[in-house]
């Protein structure tokens, strides 16, 4: 996949972008009532997004299919419950990179057994891992089991005795998850240009050719998947600052699937995709429930209608409108 | 251990263990053959059960139920594969994986739609509604014997097609190298479309054989499919053999982990997987 | 023990799938700056050897020698670091990416470590040039920016060469390079390839046996996995038994 | 080929028609103050998968109890307002905030999933909304966690477990098994047999917990067929229930007695035919229930669903009565929270069950029913245990 997006996809996501930044300045007059809950729900998906972007590092450019990519994800939020004190507030500081960087070691240690098998080998084998690390927290006392866990107050953000963001401010989770999603973005699209990542991504199209060059795929294999795994964590860690709860299901395979999906759908391998794939995902179920109870059923016609017609994603579509009218190359 | 104990618990296992090599058997033909990871796989073994139950209420009778389903099943199976997976056979696994995902919505919806979201259960059949008495408090029920041996001739019956016939030749050469298939002469085709509706009736017909023993319900088959694919693949994808032998495995594990280490039961079945994947990445027989 | 004239060597060389022995104890040395051909008829294990030579397969027994020291248990990308460049029998590049972009990230082994995340791969300014060099070298320097999927079939044989030169190797060990080229890109490449073999230890599979002349100084003979014989162009020409069992079998080798 | 292709675009156009039919509906909502506008209550309940059925019938218990009333509550009129939780305790949080702060629900109703009421009761918690849970049986809801916005007219499974003690220990019963799915339900369930058992001098033999929600039991019934206990206490419900009462039976187990909470039959007795016989249960209510109420009742539920009525229509049909009276109570004015709890707090509610109040935390005080299975009818033999209040242990309320 070529690094450099043709320009007028770039304005497009830019402007998409944009909108997004001011829903708090449209979004009041445009939904009135219903405005806070949906900038919680926008929240909610770019949570969901940065998941989806990072498990794009694995599916899309490394070609590792992980079915077990939400263990990461659960992970990140239970920690975060178990590094907050009951009553009092942990510090963002502390409990972050703690968490990313336990979740990464966690992911290195699955990675490390993991990597060792292929294709649909490597599938069974994460989702084994994923369910694995799903019933150690529902069967276990260490945080609330099936029941799932509180974390009372939100973590401060804190510099020199001033705080600096008030995570209990829905507006500010906002923008703060806005930033993480963008910055999570950027990082992706800096390692994909960078050598690691460009031996990556050869990875994922010929495995051999790189190991021929003088690389050792799984090494590098590896790194990524820790990196994927520390970046879920942080999708965990938001998810569970938002609503201060956190439950087994969050690791489960459903969630893992849920996830897969959207990178698909979006368009593997190139970022963007995957993000749009979380929007359009997360807002057809949204507008479907609203419309009959037995959603299910137009959602799965949606998913193969775009599997059968979109075979590259969304992303692969807007790509070739772009390359066609675009400045391209 | 008690000797009739430690029996009936590898009956429990065993038996298990067959009920799961029935699903996972077509999954594991449908991947060797045509390429295929077929999620909605468990969608079909709910709608065996569905639909046994839905004819053992209308007909009145569990076998005629199971042998009506058979065929219905095999259709839509068909159905599907004409319709849908065809068009995708060219195309990325992952966007196999999307399609049937997407299937499986549509079936649970579409089957709580028919049926509604109650669970149903069927009566064991009259003929066999008895146990065999082992001790004085141990016997085990008949209809699970027969269900067993049920199982195991289909699973002979498999064995004997696969090694004997011109079309286990096609199925295992597909297992080993899904291009010689094309090479082959044969008419892909039809084949590919008459290995999903076997596939399909395979499920569907572990779903109905099963519905004594089990609940029906919406969602049923999700549970299923994954341990299937735990089977398939500690068996080695696309290969009966392994297939057998994995379903043997988990249904064993699963009976003793159970017994012998209740608390860390849900790990057992999954621990298994890694532990022979660890060994042997591509599965047993692969 | 005295040192070995060859820079690279194989001792007893063999390897078996199940009961088939493919390379039956096969000692063949490359001496420096040397272009070795290996021919062969069909399913002589010539395949097979090259995998064994750069450690793609394990053997099943024998060694494999470079410069002095034995690195027969040595996986391919390690063997690949030794200066041992190789290219495939099949087109093996990455056609998603450019065609500089393929030889840039063979460059990157001058790296010592390709483990770097922030910077840009195309700021290193050592590997960009490498990797021009090696384009240039291979006579693509034109194509540079094309994605490589969407090249000629010849000229993906060629970016496959300079890949492996971007690799700054010591031996080249090439796999057919000439495997479904037409005539005028054959021409190409032959006049290449003897190019490389004035700075390069050349060890190169191949069938044409117009090329092999061509360009190879040494040949060894392979048959049902053994080696027949191992002799400069004009011993193998008038060796008896190569021609049973080989060169005389039909005209359309030669 | 070409065809297929049409088909498929086409598929893709109705569907988006959907979508923008759904986005159509969260158009700018008029937002009206005063006791003139609706009621909003928002039920949030699962609408798909295995528990939708018990959504259903939550649903229309409500629906019922304020259409009986005038449909009216405190005078005004109600808009309902239903998501589907989907059981997914993950979107707990999401989908309560959904109600809460998408809809600006005035009540909340639900949920039947322990895991998605945990989630339900941070938000609500959080926002004060009132809610009425009208299911899950978490301990945690009306005890540490309890509020004074969170209201119950379920039971928790505590209650519904521990009268058994006193049956099986009255029975003769000394040495006991108990078995549950490894979930919050099941173990408060099996706890909470456990400590009347012990108290009245019994022994357990043996707890076993199986991954939820598995349902092959074989080798834990050949277990306990090993273990030759005076009876066996088990907690299951829905397709769990059906399956482990059969597999009990099958395993020719029938000669000890199996006992446990009335999830265990309840909704699935038909189809547990014959095997079913003799089960022992306690519940908060029984469809057999010989009152004017559960007879009025269920007739009427029969007349409006032509469905049969079960105990979550019950807890559905009291949590409108129970938000009924509050609201008359304050004549409509939902925004006199502390006049609306204290009023719901003091509420009787004359439910198809017998007649309730509420305890400090919110939680029924209730009669515990023992019932049998006997000639594939639920017959009920009597109170177990009378006005049953939680002990509410870690509440601090009240």
């Amino acid at each position: 996949m070529n690094t450099v997006l043709p320009r007028r996809l770039t304005i497009a996501l830019l402007l998409l972008l944009a909108g997004l930044a001011l829903f708090p300045a449209w979004g009041p007059l445009a939904f009135a009532a219903k405005y806070t809950f949906l900038l919680q729900k926008l929240t909610g998906i770019m949570i969901l997004a940065i998941l989806a972007l990072s498990l794009d590092l694995l599916v899309g450019v490394a070609g590792l299919v992980s079915l077990g990519h939400a263990a990461f994800f659960g992970l990140g939020g239970y920690m975060l419950a178990l590094l907050s004190p009951q009553y009092e507030a942990a510090s963002l500081w502390v409990a972050l990179p703690a968490t990313m960087g336990a979740v990464a070691l966690a992911a290195l240690v699955v990675g490390f057994l993991a990597i060792r098998t292929a294709g649909i080998y490597f599938i069974m084998v994460t989702l084994a891992f994923g369910q694995m690390g799903y019933y150690f927290f529902n069967d276990s006392k260490l945080a609330g089991g099936s029941d799932g866990a509180y974390i009372y107050v939100k973590p401060t953000v804190e510099a020199f005795g001033t705080t600096l963001v008030n995570l209990e401010s829905k507006q500010a989770f906002f923008f703060v998850v806005l930033g993480c999603l963008v910055a999570v973005y950027l990082l992706l699209r800096v390692v994909l240009a960078s050598p690691f990542g460009r031996v990556l991504a050869a990875i994922g199209v010929n495995e051999g050719r790189v190991r021929g060059l003088g690389f050792d795929p799984a090494v590098y294999k590896l790194v990524a998947f820790a990196l994927a795994g520390a970046l879920a964590g942080l999708a965990g860690f938001l998810a569970a600052t938002q609503y201060g709860f956190v439950s087994p299901a969050m690791l489960g395979w459903h969630q893992s699937g849920h996830v897969l999906v959207m990178v698909i759908l979006g368009g593997m391998g190139t970022l963007f995709g995957p993000i749009l794939g979380a929007f359009i995902l997360e807002l057809a179920h949204f507008g479907l429930e609203a419309v009959t109870e037995h959603w299910l059923l137009p959602m799965g016609m949606l998913v193969i209608a775009i599997v059968l017609a979109l075979p590259k994603g969304v992303a692969g579509l807007l790509l070739q409108w772009c390359g066609k009218k675009g400045d391209g190359e | 251990m008690d000797f009739w104990f430690f029996l009936i618990q590898v009956l429990n296992g065993v038996q298990y263990g067959l009920l799961l090599f029935l699903v996972a058997s077509g999954l594991t033909l449908i991947f060797g053959i045509m390429g295929i990871i077929n999620l909605a796989h468990g969608a079909f073994y709910m709608l065996g059960a569905y639909l046994a139950y839905w004819l053992a209420r209308t007909t009145g009778s569990l076998s005629a139920a199971v042998l009506l389903s058979l065929p219905i099943a095999a259709a839509i199976g068909y159905a599907i594969e004409a319709l849908l997976v065809r068009t995708l056979y060219r195309r990325d696994h992952l966007d196999q994986v999307l399609l049937t995902y997407g299937l499986i919505l549509i079936f649970n919806e579409a089957t709580r739609m028919t049926w509604g979201a109650d669970v149903h259960g069927v009566p064991v059949p009259e003929a066999l509604n008895w146990s065999i008495k082992l001790t004085d408090t141990l016997s085990y029920p008949a209809y699970r014997l027969m269900l067993s041996g049920v199982c195991a001739v289909l699973a002979v019956g498999m064995y004997l097609v696969i090694s004997r016939t011109r079309f286990g030749m096609w199925v295992r050469a597909g297992a080993s190298n899904r291009d010689m298939v094309a090479a082959l002469g044969i008419n892909v085709k039809l084949l590919f479309g008459v290995v999903f509706a076997i596939g399909a009736a395979l499920a569907g017909l572990a779903g109905a054989i099963s519905t004594p023993i089990t609940s029906v319900a919406p969602g049923m088959g999700d549970s299923v499919l994954i341990l299937c694919f735990v089977v398939v693949v500690i068996g080695g994808v696309g290969s009966i053999k392994g297939a057998f032998l994995g379903a043997m495995l988990i249904g064993l594990a699963d009976t003793f982990g159970k017994v012998f280490v209740p608390d860390f039961a849900s790990f057992t079945v999954y621990g298994v997987m890694a532990a022979v994947l660890l060994w042997k990445p591509r599965g047993l027989f692969a | 023990m005295s040192v070995s004239p060859f820079l690279f060597e194989t001792k007893g060389l063999t390897k078996a799938f199940g009961g088939l022995i493919a390379v039956n104890s096969v000692s063949i040395g490359f001496r420096e700056r040397e272009a070795h051909a290996i021919i062969g008829p069909n399913g002589a294990g010539k395949s097979t050897f090259v995998n064994l030579l750069t450690g793609h397969l394990p053997a099943s027994g024998g060694h494999v020698m470079f410069r002095g020291a034995d690195i027969t248990r040595q996986p391919a990308h390690k063997v690949a670091r030794l200066g041992i460049g190789r290219s495939y029998q099949k087109t093996n590049v990455f056609p998603s990416f450019t065609c500089f972009e393929n030889c840039r990230l063979a460059a990157q082994s001058l790296l010592s470590t390709s483990m770097r995340f922030l910077r840009p791969a195309a700021s290193y300014r050592e590997v960009s040039a490498r990797a021009s060099e090696a384009l240039e070298r291979a006579g693509l320097a034109a194509r540079a920016g094309r994605i490589a999927g969407s090249m000629s079939y010849g000229e993906q044989r060629q970016l496959e060469i300079a890949m492996v030169l971007a690799t700054a190797p010591q031996v080249l060990v090439l796999d057919e390079p000439l495997a479904g080229m037409g005539k005028e890109e054959s021409e190409g490449m032959v006049g290449l390839l003897r190019d490389l073999a004035d700075t390069y230890t050349l060890i190169l599979i191949e069938h044409d046996m117009d090329a092999v002349f061509a360009i190879a100084k040494v040949l060894s003979v392979m048959v049902n996995g053994t080696l027949l014989e191992s002799g400069p162009l004009e011993q193998i020409r008038a060796s008896k038994a190569v021609q049973d069992a080989y060169l005389g079998d039909g005209a359309e080798a030669y | 080929m070409e065809n297929m292709k049409g088909i498929s675009r086409r598929t893709v156009l109705r569907a988006g028609a959907v979508v923008a039919a759904g986005a159509g509906g969260f158009v700018p909502t008029r937002f009206a103050i005063g006791n003139t506008a609706k009621v909003k209550v928002g039920f949030l309940l699962p609408y798909s998968g295995t528990y939708a059925g018990l959504g259903e019938a939550v649903t229309n218990g409500f629906k019922l109890a304020l259409e009986e009333r005038g449909g009216k509550l405190g005078g005004r009129d109600i808009q309902f307002i239903a998501v589907d939780d989907e059981s997914n305790p993950a979107k707990g949080p999401e989908n309560t905030n959904k109600l809460v702060t998408g809809e600006n629900v005035d009540f909340v109703v639900g949920p039947v999933h322990s895991g998605v009421a945990m989630g339900m009761v941070k938000v609500v918690r959080e926002t004060g909304t009132i809610t009425v849970i009208a299911n899950a049986g978490a301990g945690a809801a009306t005890g540490p966690l309890c509020a004074p916005n969170i209201f119950r007219t379920s039971f928790t499974n505590w209650q519904t477990a521990y009268p058994m003690a006193k049956v099986a220990a009255e029975r003769g019963m000394k040495n006991v098994v108990t078995m549950s799915w490894k979930y919050a339900a099941g173990e408060e369930a099996v706890a909470g047999f456990e400590q009347g058992f012990t108290k009245a001098g019994g022994k357990i033999a043996k707890q076993i917990l199986v991954p939820f929600p598995q349902e092959e039991f074989q080798a834990n019934l050949t277990e306990i067929a090993a273990l030759k206990p005076d009876g066996v206490f088990v907690f299951f419900a829905g397709s769990g229930a059906l399956k482990f009462v059969k597999d009990y039976a099958a395993a020719g187990l029938k000669s000890i007695p199996l006992m446990g909470p009335g999830f265990l039959t309840d909704g699935v007795l038909k189809e547990q035919g014959a095997a079913a016989e003799g089960v022992l249960t306690t519940l908060h209510y029984a469809d057999a229930l010989d009152t004017s109420e559960n007879k009025a009742f269920r007739g009427a539920y029969r007349k409006a669903f032509s469905k049969e009525a079960d105990v979550y229509a019950v807890q559905g049909y009291d949590a409108g009565q129970l938000l009924f009276q509050g609201m008359g109570t304050v004549k409509g004015d939902s925004a006199a929270k502390a006049d609306l709890i204290a009023a719901m707090e003091t509420a009787v509610i004359k439910s198809p069950r017998g007649t309730f109040t509420l305890s400090k935390a919110h939680n029924p005080v209730q009669d515990i029913y023992l019932r049998q299975v006997k000639g594939g009818q639920e017959v009920v033999l009597g109170v177990a245990e009378k006005a049953l209040a939680d002990p509410a242990i870690g509440c601090k309320m009240g």
